[in-house]
């Protein structure tokens, strides 16, 4: 029996890291530890760790945790490939 | 924001459970998966998703992957609510009572093609929660309009602009005299989160619309998502409460407003966004006589409050 | 006399059966019942409407433990019913016509997501004008949306396939929705004696449903995101298999029911076509109908049978080999012709085609004869209005 | 053999459930084909209808429409200004009508037996929103025309439709069973 | 060079011609404003999108003086649609797949009032799960409809079908609704030469719509209230004669058009198939892939042509006589096979039959080459997934 | 009652002019038949009738007859709103601007399959009037529940009572903000004559709902059909009212209860019913109860009105 | 062309007054001519001429003009056949 | 003769409207055949993309994809990591390339092609939300490698789809036409 069942895999859409045309860089001294990055990120590529970390392989760099940081702590940088 | 246990909830307050699975399909800044991801952290792994045509149906990636974690039933356009009813039905003779369908569907399967399901749904009492994040128009074919859209906006069927006012759906639902009716959106994640937990807690229909900007749809910097949300607030455009039994309370800075804060100029979210670009000055003139109205009409609802 | 439970009334008792006279879908609601479904979803149209409310009385009055879902169109009737089977229920509904119709989207949903549904359908003729009155129209219409099709002659056999329906839907090598079929008002009003097994039995015979994927919080899975090109077509393929499967469990269960129940059922239902020159292929009512006619004829020394489609889908090609066919259609497909005589048309035989009784024009076993004189006459075509 | 039969009344009357009742007391009395039948109109409530019943000692599989009845019975003589009730009757086929005149004051090519059906209904107060029911009389009296079925089997088949009304629809029946004028 | 005022854009000018490169959709939707429709009603769905996005462009730009129904669903396109024809509109709608599956209900009703409501269907796939690719599952399922259907190989063709269709629909011996379909994406969204003529010569070659029947407060009547059985069937044969009625108009149209011009059409098309030993049967955009190999087959010394089928509906028996066939669905009745297989293979010739390019398998002409290989070596059946 | 004119209209005053015709096949007693009687004389031969399936789709009687003299459209169950859309639209491109579309269709029509077509036409402002004749069931196909069959009545899928309240349509219908909004019901032909006139005098979606007391669905005498319906608004089961651009306003006797005339008992109503027949005394208190919470609402807004 | 197309027509269910077991009859000198019989009639069977006059061959014997009439003008008989 | 054409891309960078615009100017330049379609993704915006484009003298009657093409134009380098783009090129095939390296430096078993587009976009400030748009200079790039396509026909193409805003997509044409290094 074949149906449209799907199972829950990270990376479902490949690495969507590739996306990318611009990538977030955090500035570790500024960061408060707000976690607004966090809970913003549509990827859910900003995990919560001793300090918030990107995970590049799937951050798409849509540049929402650097406009949602209240500390300017993320700069979105020009992907160089 | 206060939590139920009356602590203060802050964004550290919430939990770190994910169900949305990184390297999903949405676009970047997709405001969407923001709050689908905030919902099932509130809702839990305890939750049937049902997902009818629409970006989320998309955003889940391919076949044979998905990016969603929770089980999650995709159905027709239309369908979604009725579906529901089916979950909740199964749930309920299978015993499996800690288990929520909750249906996750954009506006167009809401306010248009899916609101006779809907309302059927309501009427008879299925016991899940029905959440409607809310773009303004249907994004997953293209930005066509739907009942969602404002006055004015440009989609790809309405060129010139839209010549209807939107439909109120979360009114229409009121009337359908339901056990809790919110609106929230993305900007506000305690916000929405409270609400959830709060719908989750109770029995019978509820809804949650939640506004979720665009950026291909809205055509504004896929970065500012958040940003939008906030601005539709804070200008009036967008207003958030809830209504438990038939007792409507505003909530967060929509409250604030009724209290006297100054709604913000609705010229600054019209002017971020590339769907209202043709306005003329008179096309914004209308739509601030509309607000004004609106907001007339919410202060009087509230001025009978307390 | 016993008082019997399910549905509360006296019963004569002859050699240990129980037999009830009452409408075809009183006798669905019946066979419904006692295959004990989880959740009912339906919404009503004339002529299945009593089937609707015999159901909810069953379950209102505590006589079915099932949940009963009041819906507000048959789309979601249908949506309601696929939900509930993707989350481990057995479930039923029942419709007609432009109910049947506005299903459609939803049909081929259950069929694509291998969800067993069951559903009776009353044929009715589609509008406009309204036409309340049998014709298979409706669901003939149905037949690409991958659903298991039977259709009943009597209203002992819309019980037996009732029953059967379920069995074959839920084969682990089927997994396919079906459909119980039979005329509006000709069956579906008319009361006739109906033998009804014991409950135990039937429980016996219908093992509780195992579902082929579930939407179960403890192993989440998604149904249906987007399925790109080739494993779409591998979905489609298997479809196709679980069909060809089903002919297979078909007449399996069919004969299992036999030995069980004392009926035995197959594809088809052959009637006198022992060195038969022409033999009479119908479907539904009408296929009771030509009983009468087939009688008729072989008294006055006629060679003729009948060949009863009781399986639309599957269609059973390799049961319709007969060098000479009379096909009575009630059913058309504008722009091509009878939807039977055009599926059996490949089968290499000489075959006469009648479109007859569309919108319930009564059509008796005598008229039946006629359209044998016509065919051995070479002559076919719509009766009575292009040949009388 | 086959017995085909129709009933005339109005919508409201009953025919289709006395045609069922007679179905039923039928197989009851050891006929193996039954089937009951209405005409499948779309009538409301008042407006002249029809319903057939046929009884057989074997299995039936016709399902067309009886065109050619045995036995005609007319719950209520005002729908014959309506309707030909003698329409395909065999030529020794019956007429039981629902009338306080005799078969001989009815002059039709047909042998008639007659009933009062209506005084027996209200004399059991068998009633619907005022107006008397006289379906179940007229079963009654229908049983005592018909070869092959029983008194009590009628009287069961009430029990069975009825629950606890049974009892003056049996009684009526009875009655007009005894009354009947052949 | 010149700018052309239909759709505000410069085109080449090449003895008179105006040829414009554009999508199908694109197309489709300035082939139905060049018909001048008072009223199109439609939601949109991928891939048919762009075509009411371009729809409603020319309206509110002025360019089409149309009211534009921005409804709730496709049930309600369809009905708004037969409501204005019934009101005496010229109407236009388009959908796709599963607009067109809740539409079900509806066409058959705009085909029994004999609406000629004419409708573009964009194939794509049906779900679940979401298949946004192309299959022709979703028009194959509504043949039963009374629906005339095309299906287009070309963008070209697509310009020509909708114009024609209208004419065609709106025959008064014809009267019946019209369907124009061609491929999501590989026609859809795919650009090709188109020569569009003149909108004065459109204008000459469609007359206003002179309707059936009419709401009409002067004269008023009711349509569609209960029909008793015996009209009901003769309204059923009036559309069963109405069909056959529409081959005859189906090529006339098609000369006339031809004639005007330049480019001819009928029921089907025929390609290379003097003395072929096999034709290919194919329809939409596999025809056209067809030619290629065909083309290429010719070459090698193979005796093989190409039977476009143009029209399904009214279906042209008549024109399917060839000894040995090859046909290929695009399309699956589970239970049955393929459709167009299927409704063939009762003409008498040997038939062989390939099941591909399900839910948008890409399916080249090397493919079909294959399958001519295969049908040599006498098989057949779902390629490649049983044969390769 | 005062008419546009400003003169007291009295039946006698209502036209002779007929679009009925003698000889339907209505129940001897049907409720719809006489609203239909009033509305079209009120609303006169420039009329375009739009009847989806229910009891008066039957009523027109059999092809090639028909009882009803004005056009007249049957179309599907759900659909009869989106066929307005469509007949408002073809009127206005062929010029025919004094044609006036109309829906005629039952609460099943209106409150259950038809709603997602009502609110659609509402929502893109639809040139038309819809008229729901609200029998509380589905009469057509033997008394099933619909969305308006009131808690605790009995149908043929409510066997016990219905569990679930009245859906609250006229209410769903304001939420949409259409210019207007106006309940009546047959026992006051010169209010129900009047709202349609002055619904005919107006542009864009406007919505009038009738109660239409059924006595085979109801299970009372025929003779008692206008009875009922008086009765219905005097006990205050059934609420007049108008809303014209959101301003609403009782009418009637329903005005009269609000400025302080006692509602007869509901118990008067209900006995009369036989679908209420096995209701026991807690049910009626419940329905009491309900009662006089909207009533409790109703006061709250009237107040808040004069 | 054939399609469900019907012409109004008076008595397009035939004689409804055959449907009758109870008919009404006017006491027209107990009648006021306030008219409600006539606009209360479901089957249109009473027409305004000088008095209320019904049409007994479409009169279904419902019974509601004589229910609505203010002063009992109006009496249901038995239909006698 | 045909040529077939696949365009790498992202979801955004207008790489089915570099197929179109190259289909539009191919048939100006007198070619009878020509084609140009997307690959049928789900894509959202950011996801690699896939345009195709068929140019011939004669009519062109193959629907489905391209699998062997004459030439590959990658609009962005950054997909090479993710996609293998020379996947079915034609042994003799080209691929040209956006990027500020020369034909050279990239190794690859090819005849390639490279010019800076994203440096020609910002220089006539052809951006959308920020991001350069190199379909444009591209299609100018790829009618310098294409035979039988005149530029003159390119710059209609785009007068026709961009109107006013064609002039300085043509200007940017014209100058990766002059700066494509083979
Ligand atoms: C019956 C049917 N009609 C149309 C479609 C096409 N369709 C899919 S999603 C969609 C728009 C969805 O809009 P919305 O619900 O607002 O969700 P969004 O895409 O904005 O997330 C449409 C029109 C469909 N899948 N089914
Ligand atoms: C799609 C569809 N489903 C069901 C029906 C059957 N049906 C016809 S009328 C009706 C009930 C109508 O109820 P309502 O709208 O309240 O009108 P009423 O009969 O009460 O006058 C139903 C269920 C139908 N015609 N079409
Ligand atoms: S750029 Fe966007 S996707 Fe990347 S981490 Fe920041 S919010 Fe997440
Ligand atoms: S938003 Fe800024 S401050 Fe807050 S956690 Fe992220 S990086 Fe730190
Ligand atoms: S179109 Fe909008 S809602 Fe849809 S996936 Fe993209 S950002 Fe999210
Ligand atoms: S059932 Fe009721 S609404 Fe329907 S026709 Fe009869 S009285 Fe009228
Ligand atoms: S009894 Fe009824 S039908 Fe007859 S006239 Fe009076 S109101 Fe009309
Ligand atoms: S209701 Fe009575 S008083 Fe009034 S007009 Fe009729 S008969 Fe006369
Ligand atoms: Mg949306
Ligand atoms: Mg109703």
């Amino acid at each position: 029996m074949k149906t449209a069942i799907s199972i829950p895999t990270e990376g479902a859409m490949g690495k969507t890291g590739t996306w990318r045309v611009f990538h977030p860089v955090i500035d570790l001294d500024k960061c408060i530890k707000c976690w607004r990055c966090w809970i913003f990120c549509p990827d859910a590529a900003i995990s919560r760790n001793e300090h918030p970390v990107i995970d590049y392989d799937y951050c798409k760099g849509c540049g929402i945790c650097s406009n949602v940081c209240p500390v300017n702590a993320i700069e979105m940088r020009r992907e160089e490939k | 924001m206060v939590s139920n246990r009356g602590e203060i909830m802050a964004i550290k307050d919430l939990p770190t459970d994910e169900y949305i699975l990184k390297g999903h399909a949405a676009c970047p800044g997709c405001p969407a998966t923001i709050a689908l991801r905030i919902t099932l952290k509130a809702l839990g792994k305890k939750t049937i998703l049902i997902v009818p045509a629409c970006c989320s149906a998309v955003i889940q990636a391919l076949h044979p992957h998905t990016a969603f974690n929770v089980p999650t039933l995709n159905i027709a356009f239309e369908a979604s609510a009725a579906a529901a009813s089916g979950v909740a039905a199964a749930l309920k003779m299978l015993e499996k009572k800690d288990v929520l369908p909750v249906v996750w569907a954009g506006d167009g399967g809401s306010y248009d093609i899916g609101l006779q399901a809907l309302s059927g749904a309501l009427e008879r009492g299925t016991d899940f929660i029905y959440i409607c994040y809310n773009n303004q128009m249907y994004s997953n074919t293209g930005i066509q309009r739907s009942g969602a859209t404002p006055y004015g906006a440009w989609t790809t069927t309405t060129w010139t602009g839209k010549k209807e006012r939107q439909k109120e759906l979360a009114e229409i639902v009121m009337a359908h005299h339901i056990p809790y009716v919110a609106t929230a959106t993305i900007a506000y994640p305690e916000d929405l989160y409270e609400k959830m937990k709060k719908a989750k807690e109770m029995k019978g229909p509820r809804y949650i619309e939640i506004l979720s900007p665009c950026p291909p749809g809205w055509r504004f910097d896929m970065s500012k998502t958040v940003e939008m949300s906030k601005l539709a607030v804070e200008t009036g455009a967008w207003v958030l409460y809830e209504v438990i039994n038939g007792e409507l309370k505003f909530t967060g800075y929509s409250k604030r407003i009724l209290e006297g804060k100054e709604r913000k100029p609705i010229e600054e979210w019209l002017k971020m966004q590339g769907r209202f670009r043709h306005l003329k000055p008179e096309d914004i003139e209308e739509i601030k006589r509309q607000l004004d109205e609106k907001w007339e009409h919410y202060k009087k609802i509230y001025g009978g409050k307390e | 006399m016993q008082q019997c439970l399910p549905c509360k009334c006296y019963r004569n008792e002859e050699g240990g059966k129980m037999i009830i006279v009452d409408t075809a879908n009183h006798i669905a609601a019946l066979a419904a019942k006692m295959a004990r479904p989880h959740v009912i979803a339906a919404y009503p149209i004339t002529p299945q409407t009593t089937i609707v409310e015999r159901l909810a009385e069953y379950v209102e009055k505590g006589e079915l433990n099932a949940e009963y879902i009041r819906v507000e169109s048959e789309h979601s009737a249908m949506a309601a019913c696929i939900a509930a089977a993707a989350t481990g229920a057995r479930t039923f509904t029942a419709t007609s016509s432009h109910g049947l119709l506005l299903m459609h989207e939803m049909l081929h949903w259950a069929g694509l997501a291998r969800l067993p549904v069951v559903m009776v359908n009353v044929n009715r003729a589609i509008g406009p004008g309204w036409n309340i009155w049998s014709d298979l129209n409706d669901s003939l219409a149905q037949r690409d949306t991958g659903w298991i099709q039977f259709y009943a002659s009597s209203n002992q056999e819309v019980f037996d396939s009732v029953i059967q329906a379920y069995k074959i839907a839920e084969n682990e090598e089927v997994l396919l929705p079906a459909m119980v079929s039979y005329d509006g008002f000709i069956l579906s009003h008319t009361s006739m004696p109906v033998e009804v097994p014991e409950q135990s039995k039937i429980d016996e015979f219908l093992p509780d449903f195992k579902p082929g994927w579930i939407l179960d919080v403890e192993n989440p899975i998604t149904h249906g995101n987007i399925v790109p090109p080739e494993p779409y077509m591998e979905i489609r393929y298997s479809m196709q298999k679980a069909m060809d499967k089903a002919k297979k469990v078909i007449e399996e269960v069919g004969e299992e029911y036999g030995k069980k129940f004392g009926r035995e059922y197959g594809l088809v239902e052959e009637y006198r076509c022992e060195n038969a020159d022409y033999v009479i292929v119908a479907m539904a009512a009408m296929a009771a109908e030509a009983k009468v006619a087939v009688d008729e004829l072989r008294q006055k020394g006629e060679k003729v049978g009948l060949l009863k489609l009781r399986t639309f889908r599957p269609f059973p090609h390799e049961r319709l080999k007969y060098d000479k066919m009379i096909v009575i259609d009630r059913d058309i497909c504008p722009g091509l012709g009878g939807i039977v005589y055009n599926e059996i048309k490949g089968n290499g035989s000489e075959i006469y085609g009648f479109i007859a009784g569309l919108g319930g024009v009564d059509v008796s076993y005598k008229d039946i004869e006629r359209m044998y004189e016509l065919a051995k006459e070479g002559k076919e075509g719509w009766y009575p209005i292009e040949v009388k | 053999m086959l017995k085909e039969i129709i009933f005339y009344g109005r919508g409201g009357q009953g025919a289709v459930t006395a045609a069922n009742l007679i179905a039923s007391a039928a197989l009851k009395s050891g006929n193996k084909g039954v089937q009951a039948f209405p005409f499948f109109g779309a009538e409301r409530r008042g407006a002249p209808v029809k319903a057939f019943a046929r009884i057989s000692d074997e299995e039936i599989f016709v399902r067309s429409q009886i065109k050619e009845p045995d036995i005609v019975v007319v719950l209520d003589t005002g729908i014959m200004d309506a309707i030909d009730v003698t329409q395909g009757l065999k030529k020794d086929g019956i007429i039981l009508m629902n009338t306080n005149r005799r078969p001989e004051e009815i002059s039709l090519p047909y042998k008639v037996a007659t009933v009062d059906a209506t005084s027996i209904a209200l004399k059991n107060e068998i009633l619907v929103g005022g107006i008397p029911v006289v379906n179940t009389p007229m079963t009654g009296a229908l049983v005592r025309i018909l070869d092959g079925i029983k008194l009590e089997a009628l009287k069961e088949a009430m029990v069975e439709r009825f629950g606890k009304n049974a009892d003056k629809n049996a009684k009526a029946a009875e009655e007009a069973y005894k009354a009947v004028i052949i």
